[in-house]
């Protein structure tokens, strides 16, 4: 039997010179420390920059949970960004603003939602499972297309951010850090659960289904669980991107967000706790600066920098296998005798 | 005769677990010899090795004049190297004579051609446009040798031809493969049927933890009982 | 009551029957081997029996159970165990994940959020418990790709035995071992014989006739005969099936 | 609703169904033999009208915009096979849907920079330019060579597959690629013609589109989407199943638009139902696609039934 | 982590060596530059640039600095690029908007932090009427507008049997609400939404010709006009029944239509073919540029760029007082192409509207002639409830 026994707090003992945790660590630090450095550049747009960054790590948080610890390829995870959207959209243009009402209103719409895409999407596997979730993204995206009361194809406008408590989310700052916590939080749930009993058979149920199984475990109660907490996530994320964008529309849906949540785990490390939050960075940074690079250097052709981002995410699905963050080692050289934490 | 097939101080494995260790082998035109062992002694990684699935970590493989050690699949096939595979693999959704010509060949001769495999093995004439996936096993063993010399081989390596066949199916097999002996057509054998390997072979190789632990021709291998038996036996 | 009956179990492939009307039974504490050579549908068989394949026709009790139509992870649960020929491990995982996972699947409340899998003293040991038995107490933390093919064999019965089963299922446990390993294993079996009732599916007929109390023979998806190891060695009939002498 | 309404829209859903087949053959021929994604199938379609209108603009002659639109595409397809692709044939398909959503972000681009970015003009042949008039109804012409070209290309690929010598091969490679090779055949050429033939299908499905629909960068994605819903529906890896199924989905997908709005319209609110109707029309397809799925995971028409695997 | 710090760093520099040459006067423009729509865009961002060279990269006498971005027609993306421009490059002025979608889910955003947005295509009715901001101007029309002409002109042909088809989203509702307002003396038999990104209309079409109606009205602007066009032409419908349509057949299109539109009906506020100087110049200059007839969406592009050299001129360049600068806008003191223009109380054009077919030009060119003037300094219909707030 190992050694120690790890507080209960850190479930597992974390080696704190580790590359990964170090980066980890220091990416928190200067996420906790943003809005301070963006004041003193006077540059309060990429307070709002980062807080997009963060909603969308928080969506790729929900979407690893089944994505790298589950092994379930979902391509239609935006659906639920789009629900938690619209559950701020809509109650807002009928004047309720409380910011608890909408997120009991994303959530409770959520799970039975997930619950039932995620039974029947779970009859099927492989490529059929990527292209049922696909379809009932499609299925919610022309849903939403359809209210024509709110907005239809166009989307609505939330007059004014959700009101939560104390909290005034107005101030961009504000937001930002509520964000941030809810984020964190994500962070610490998702690596919780994985290291959980629950967390074990759903690793396993990514690994060797079969045998999972074989063993006794009802592995199709613990996916779908798994799906429905991961769509709960990105259905927050979706309530808070409504938020800062003042904005929801079907676009929020559109089957190519599910797949720009799928770049951002992939890109920072599939079956990480924290890769998607440096996905997120990376892939959106790159949005963020590939016109401006170009616009450098080739003018004429600013606004062809997709072209650039297409490259890259060949590129990283043809050579990056473990991803950005995934490829940091962690734990310190010379000590592997210890499986490598999620 | 000159050697169709030589094995040198092959060496194979899968990942880092070595399954061959220096195994020497070889035959020569018109030849029959037999690969004997029990399952997992590395009989099915020499096969492969052979046909080219799996790249040897060391030694060598000349076939037919043409080192092969490295070569693709097919470049060893088109040389001349026919397959029975184990589990006999024939392609379920195509019909018999499907099956039979899609991947038939006549770069190294014309001796085989549809009706000569359909006179070798009547069955197969019966069943000519049922699809491979609903022959009986006996049947799509059949197919499978047939689907082979329909490359017109000129070695044919056949891998548990008799395996899970009936006994009177097996005696066809057997049959079918002395008659192709008698054509002097160069086979490999595998197989734990001692009795009925011993008058076809000219030489066999017994194979232990994936190394060669005896050789030699039937005769010399009939005086050997304790050692066969412990080599694959009952 | 029998710990395995099945009655007249039918599976089919296309045109092929790979199991035919297979009738068997495992008595409490018996260890009953099935022999046949490659194709003879051992491995349906052993795949009907956990679940994974669903049957044709013919009908399957567990301890007097009829689980016929019952879905794997409840058989398991009912206390049927079983290894796989060919090795099927949670490769990303360690040695003592895998058997924790197995631990896991008997445990009244595995579908827990937050503790931490590792702080359940109980399992874990238990989990200790079930490597030791197979002698690899030292590859606690090896990451199961890792390790040699004999080792991933001996942690796959190791998870067998973890379940706590009343029933094991056992397909080819010495397929692909060397001898040293294969020796490890068969005192193993020994030691197990007794206290579980097995079904073992094996080539190595040393192996089988050493530990078999029963011993059916399957060819061509049918049993031609069941009986002790000393009289089956000595059935013309088998020898026929089994090594292709004229009857 | 007259009978001629009917008839029509139901030419209109076989005239989409027959485009969707021209795009699922080639999609679900790789997916089968290779067991690849390829979500770029879409960008080859998009590349193949390019080619058609570049060289319609040319050569005024629709007949070479269908030689350019053919031939280029095909060679694009034979290019990404050789060059790009081969390495994700072996990947998990996780990784071929990444690698491809980046192709399509890159085909749009490149378009965009060699096109710009408006729609490019290209016109039906003028012989087919009118309309037909079947017993007192009349219909485009041109639709309806489409659908006489896509049935036409269908036969010829049911010659090809069921047939022939390749076609053989192909189906054999679809079940077990290690055998064929090991019989002497090359393996990685007839994944290559496989490739090269699905993208030369989708460049005539694209130049065929093009005179209906404008031609212009991203063209690919709906119609990706609504290919790849027919091959999971129709069965992956399966001709005879993407055959019917590119059928089916653009007949139930043009009959929901076409009378959605009305049935909606006399079961609710008209402004409701003027909403409504178009959007259930679009989630149609879609919510077949499910039912398929949750009552047969394989799809409709399974690759090998026959398989004793 | 390290390409975080390395992307962060990159965007510091950027925005700090912008921050050192803020001495020009920035203006943001959104529009449509890519995916069928984009000529539209294109045409109006073509325009605004055509003007500023030709007064030297000034506009009154002010250098400007265009920032130029794409939404894609995606209103989640508009928003994006509207936040941009706001907090990042801190422009005081956006002009351009090419679609109603776009500009409702801007708009608010733009004029609630009191930055002027002068629109030079879209003008959907909610922004014409209850929402109607002092910081909001419209160098083009009222949706409606360009819809009712049709309807007068209809009015006024007699025609008793027409059906309205249209995309499904707000400009859409809006040009099938304004034709019928002014459409009397007939009945729209049937209205028909086509969802916004579909391209194949044939379903639709066979439903019209089963009705067999007097005349179609449409709205289908840019790539969607060129395949509705097409497929009409090719189901033979050109031969019985009379298209009249909105943003359909125009300097976008036509290009890419050629012949298959000859014919065809469309109602809007001006025409190549004008006679006035402004026009004449505006005209001469942009076929000398770009080599192609100026579309509608130029027209209003240019008038736009001369509208804000106008005021800026006015102003001396100080736009930061937002009264003088609000005041010299609404003066509208320039020569527009379209002849007569001033602004209504809700800041939209009072003008007169125009019929134009589908003909062959001087230059055996595809191009738009004028046929009738229906409407006369036309008011919108959402003037009323417009309460202007004051600045």
């Amino acid at each position: 039997m190992s050694g120690t026994k790890p507080s209960s707090l850190w479930p597992v003992a974390i080696q704190w010179s580790a590359p990964r945790t170090v980066t980890a660590v220091i990416i928190i630090a200067l996420l906790a420390v943003l809005p301070m450095i963006a004041s003193a550049l006077e540059s309060s747009y990429y307070v709002s920059f980062a807080t997009r960054v963060l909603i969308y790590a928080l969506a790729a948080i929900g979407l690893n949970f089944i994505l790298g610890f589950g092994g379930m390829v979902s391509l239609g995870h935006a659906m639920y960004v789009l629900l938690g959207a619209y559950a701020v959209a809509i109650p807002a243009s009928h004047g309720v603003t409380s910011g608890f009402i909408h997120v009991a209103l994303a959530v409770g719409v959520c799970v039975p939602l997930a619950s039932g895409f995620g039974a029947v999407a779970l009859r099927t596997s492989g490529i059929a499972f990527i292209m049922i979730t696909l379809a009932f993204a499609q299925m919610l995206f022309f849903g939403a297309v359809s209210l024509k009361d709110y907005g239809g194809d166009d989307g609505l406008t939330v007059a004014a951010r959700s009101t939560l408590g104390g909290l005034d989310l107005t101030n961009n700052t504000t937001l930002y850090y509520a964000v941030l916590v809810t984020v964190l939080l994500a962070l610490y749930l998702s690596w919780r659960a994985v290291l959980s009993p629950f967390g074990l058979v759903l690793r396993a149920t990514k690994s060797n289904p079969r045998r999972a199984t074989a063993l006794g475990h009802p592995i199709f109660r613990y996916q779908l669980t798994a799906y429905v907490a991961s769509a709960v996530v990105c259905a927050v994320a979706g309530v808070l991107l409504a938020n800062l964008t003042l904005f929801a529309s079907p676009a929020y849906g559109a089957w190519t967000l599910s797949g720009e949540l799928i770049v951002i785990v992939i890109l920072g490390g599939l079956g990480t706790v924290f890769g998607p939050v440096v996905g997120a960075i990376i892939l959106l940074a790159l949005e963020e600066t590939l016109p401006t690079l170009i616009d450098a250097t080739l003018p004429d052709y600013k606004s062809n920098w997709m072209l650039l981002l297409g490259l890259f995410i060949f590129f990283v699905a043809l050579l990056l296998k473990r991803g950005v963050f995934g490829s940091l080692p962690a734990s310190v050289r010379g000590e592997r005798s210890k499986p490598e934490l999620p | 005769m000159s050697e169709l097939l030589k094995v040198e101080n092959l060496c194979a494995g899968y990942g880092a677990s070595n399954v061959l260790f220096d195994v020497n082998l070889t035959i020569r035109e018109g030849e029959v010899a037999t690969l004997l062992g029990r399952n997992g002694m590395g009989k099915s990684t020499l096969v492969k090795c052979l046909c080219g699935w799996l790249t040897p970590t060391a030694g060598r493989i000349s076939f037919a004049g043409s080192e092969v050690a490295k070569a693709a699949p097919h470049v060893i096939g088109k040389l001349g190297l026919g397959l029975v595979p184990e589990g006999r693999q024939i392609f379920p959704s195509l019909t018999v004579r499907e099956n039979l010509v899609a991947t038939a060949s006549t770069t190294n001769g014309k001796a085989w051609n549809l009706d000569r495999v359909v006179s070798f093995f009547p069955r197969l004439g019966e069943r000519m446009s049922q699809l491979g996936g609903t022959l009986s096993g006996g049947e799509q063993q059949m197919l499978a040798i047939g689907r082979a010399l329909m490359t017109n081989p000129r070695l044919l390596i056949l891998d548990e031809a008799t395996e899970g066949l009936a006994p009177l199916v097996r005696a066809d097999i057997w049959r079918a493969l002395g008659k192709l002996k008698a054509e002097k057509l160069a086979m490999l054998v595998i197989d734990k049927d001692l009795k009925a390997l011993l008058p076809l072979a000219d030489h066999h190789t017994g194979l232990e933890k994936g190394r060669v632990v005896i050789t030699g021709n039937s005769v010399e291998l009939q005086s050997q009982q304790e050692r066969l038996h412990a080599l694959i036996g009952v | 009551m029998s710990a395995l009956v099945t009655h007249a179990l039918v599976k089919r492939f296309g045109g092929v029957l790979a199991t035919d009307h297979v009738s068997l039974t495992v008595e409490p504490g018996e260890l009953h081997a099935i022999i046949g050579p490659n194709g003879a549908g051992k491995s349906t068989l052993i795949g009907q029996l956990a679940g994974e394949i669903a049957s044709d026709e013919g009908s399957v009790r567990v301890l007097g159970v009829d689980v016929s139509r019952m879905p794997t992870h409840q058989r398991a649960q009912l206390g049927l165990a079983r290894t796989y020929q060919v090795t099927q491990l949670a490769k990303e995982f360690t040695a003592l994940d895998n058997v924790l996972l197995a631990v896991n699947a008997r445990a009244a409340h595995n579908f827990r959020f937050w503790g931490n899998a590792h702080d359940d003293d109980a399992a874990m040991q238990k989990a200790a418990t079930a490597l030791a038995i197979v002698g690899m107490s030292h590859l606690h933390h090896a990451e199961v790709g890792t390790l040699a093919h004999g080792e991933q064999r001996q942690l796959e019965i190791a998870m067998a035995l973890a379940t706590e089963p009343k029933l094991l299922l056992l397909d080819e446990p010495l397929a692909g071992m060397s001898q040293g390993e294969s020796a490890a294993i068969i005192s193993l079996l020994k030691s197990l014989k007794g206290r579980y009732p097995i079904l073992l599916v094996e080539h190595d007929m040393e192996a089988v006739f050493a530990l078999a109390d029963r011993v059916s023979v399957l060819v061509y998806g049918r049993i031609i005969a069941t009986d002790t190891p000393d009289r089956i060695r000595e059935n013309a009939e088998v020898r026929a099936a089994y090594l292709g002498d004229e009857a | 609703m007259t009978t001629q309404l009917a008839l029509s829209q139901l030419l209109n859903g076989l005239q989409l169904g027959v485009l969707l087949f021209l795009l699922a053959a080639g999609l679900t021929l790789v997916f089968g033999i290779m067991s690849f994604v390829n979500l770029a199938h879409g960008s080859l379609y998009m590349l193949g009208a390019y080619f058609g209108a570049a060289a319609f603009a040319n050569t005024d002659s629709f007949v070479l915009a269908i030689i350019a639109a053919v031939g280029g595409a095909g060679l694009v397809g034979l290019l990404l096979d050789r060059f790009a692709l081969t390495k994700l044939y072996a990947r998990d398909h996780l990784d071929q849907v990444l690698a491809t959503f980046g192709l399509i972000l890159f085909f749009n681009e490149l378009i965009r920079i060699i096109w710009g970015p408006s729609s490019v003009f290209i016109s039906a042949p003028k012989a087919l330019g009118g309309t037909i008039d079947i017993g007192g109804f009349t219909y485009p012409s041109y639709r309806f060579a489409i659908i006489a070209a896509g049935l036409a290309v269908a036969l010829g690929l049911y010659v090809l597959i069921q047939k022939t010598r390749v076609g053989m091969l192909i189906r054999a490679g679809a079940t077990n690629a290690n055998m064929v090779a090991a019989l002497g055949v090359n393996i990685k050429w007839l994944n290559t013609l496989v490739f090269a033939l699905g993208a030369a299908l989708a460049g005539l499905a694209g130049v065929m589109a093009g005179p209906i629909v404008s031609v212009q960068p991203g063209m690919g994605e709906p119609v990706l989407i609504l290919t790849l819903v027919v091959i999971i529906i129709g069965g992956l890896g399966s001709i005879r199943g993407a055959f019917f199924a590119a059928l089916i989905v653009g007949v139930v997908d043009t009959l929901g638009r076409a009378f959605m709005p009305t049935i909606m319209r006399s079961l609710m609110e008209r402004s409701t139902a003027d909403a409504a109707g178009p959007a259930l029309a679009s989630m149609l397809i879609y919510l077949f696609m499910a039912v398929v799925l949750a009552v047969k995971p394989q799809g409709l028409f399974p690759a090998n039934v026959a398989a004793t695997r | 982590m390290h390409k975080l710090v390395v992307a962060l760093a990159a965007a510091g520099l950027v925005s700090g060596v912008a921050f050192a040459q803020s001495s020009p006067l920035k203006i943001g423009f959104v529009g449509e530059l890519s995916g069928p729509q984009a000529p539209l865009g294109q045409d109006q961002y073509d325009a605004l640039m055509m003007v500023i060279e030709q007064n030297g990269g000034k506009l009154g006498g002010v250098p400007v600095q265009v920032i130029k971005e794409d939404s894609q027609l995606k209103p989640d993306v508009a928003n994006q690029v509207v936040d941009k421009l706001l907090e990042k490059d801190k422009v005081q002025i956006i002009t351009g908007v090419t679609f109603s979608n776009i500009m409702m889910a801007v708009h608010k955003k733009i004029t609630d932090k009191a930055v002027f947005l002068i629109g030079s295509n879209a003008g959907p009715s909610p922004m014409a009427g209850a929402q109607c901001s002092p910081y909001f101007f419209s160098a083009s029309w009222q949706n409606d507008n360009q819809a009712e002409v049709v309807g007068k002109y209809a009015s006024d042909k007699g025609y008793k049997n027409v059906i309205a088809m249209a995309p499904n989203y707000q400009a859409g509702k809006d040009f099938v609400a304004g034709f019928k307002r002014s459409f009397k003396g007939g009945t729209v038999t049937d209205e028909i939404y086509t969802p916004l990104n579909q391209q194949d209309f044939s379903a639709e079409l066979a439903q019209v010709a089963s009705k067999k109606p007097d005349a179609l009205y449409v709205f289908y602007p840019g790539g969607l006009g060129v395949n509705f066009v097409k497929q009409f032409q090719q189901a033979g419908l050109n031969k019985s029944i009379t298209v009249m349509s909105t943003s359909t057949v125009d300097g976008s299109t036509l290009p890419a239509l050629r012949d298959a539109a000859l014919g065809m009906l469309s109602g809007t506020f001006w025409g190549p073919d004008f006679p006035n100087e402004a026009n004449q110049k505006f005209v001469a200059a942009f076929e000398k540029k770009y080599n192609r007839i100026p579309s509608q969406y130029a027209a209003q592009g240019y008038d736009a760029a001369l509208l804000l050299d106008s005021a800026i001129r006015k102003v001396k360049g100080k736009i930061d007082d937002k009264k003088a600068f609000h005041a010299a806008l609404k003066a509208a003191d320039f020569k527009s192409v379209r002849g007569n223009f001033k602004f209504g109380t809700n800041q939209f054009p009072v003008q007169d509207m125009y019929m134009f077919d589908v003909a062959k030009d001087a230059k055996g060119r595809v191009s738009l002639r004028t046929v009738a003037k229906p409407l006369v300094n036309h008011v919108d219909a959402y003037a009323a409830q417009c309460v202007m707030k004051a600045l």
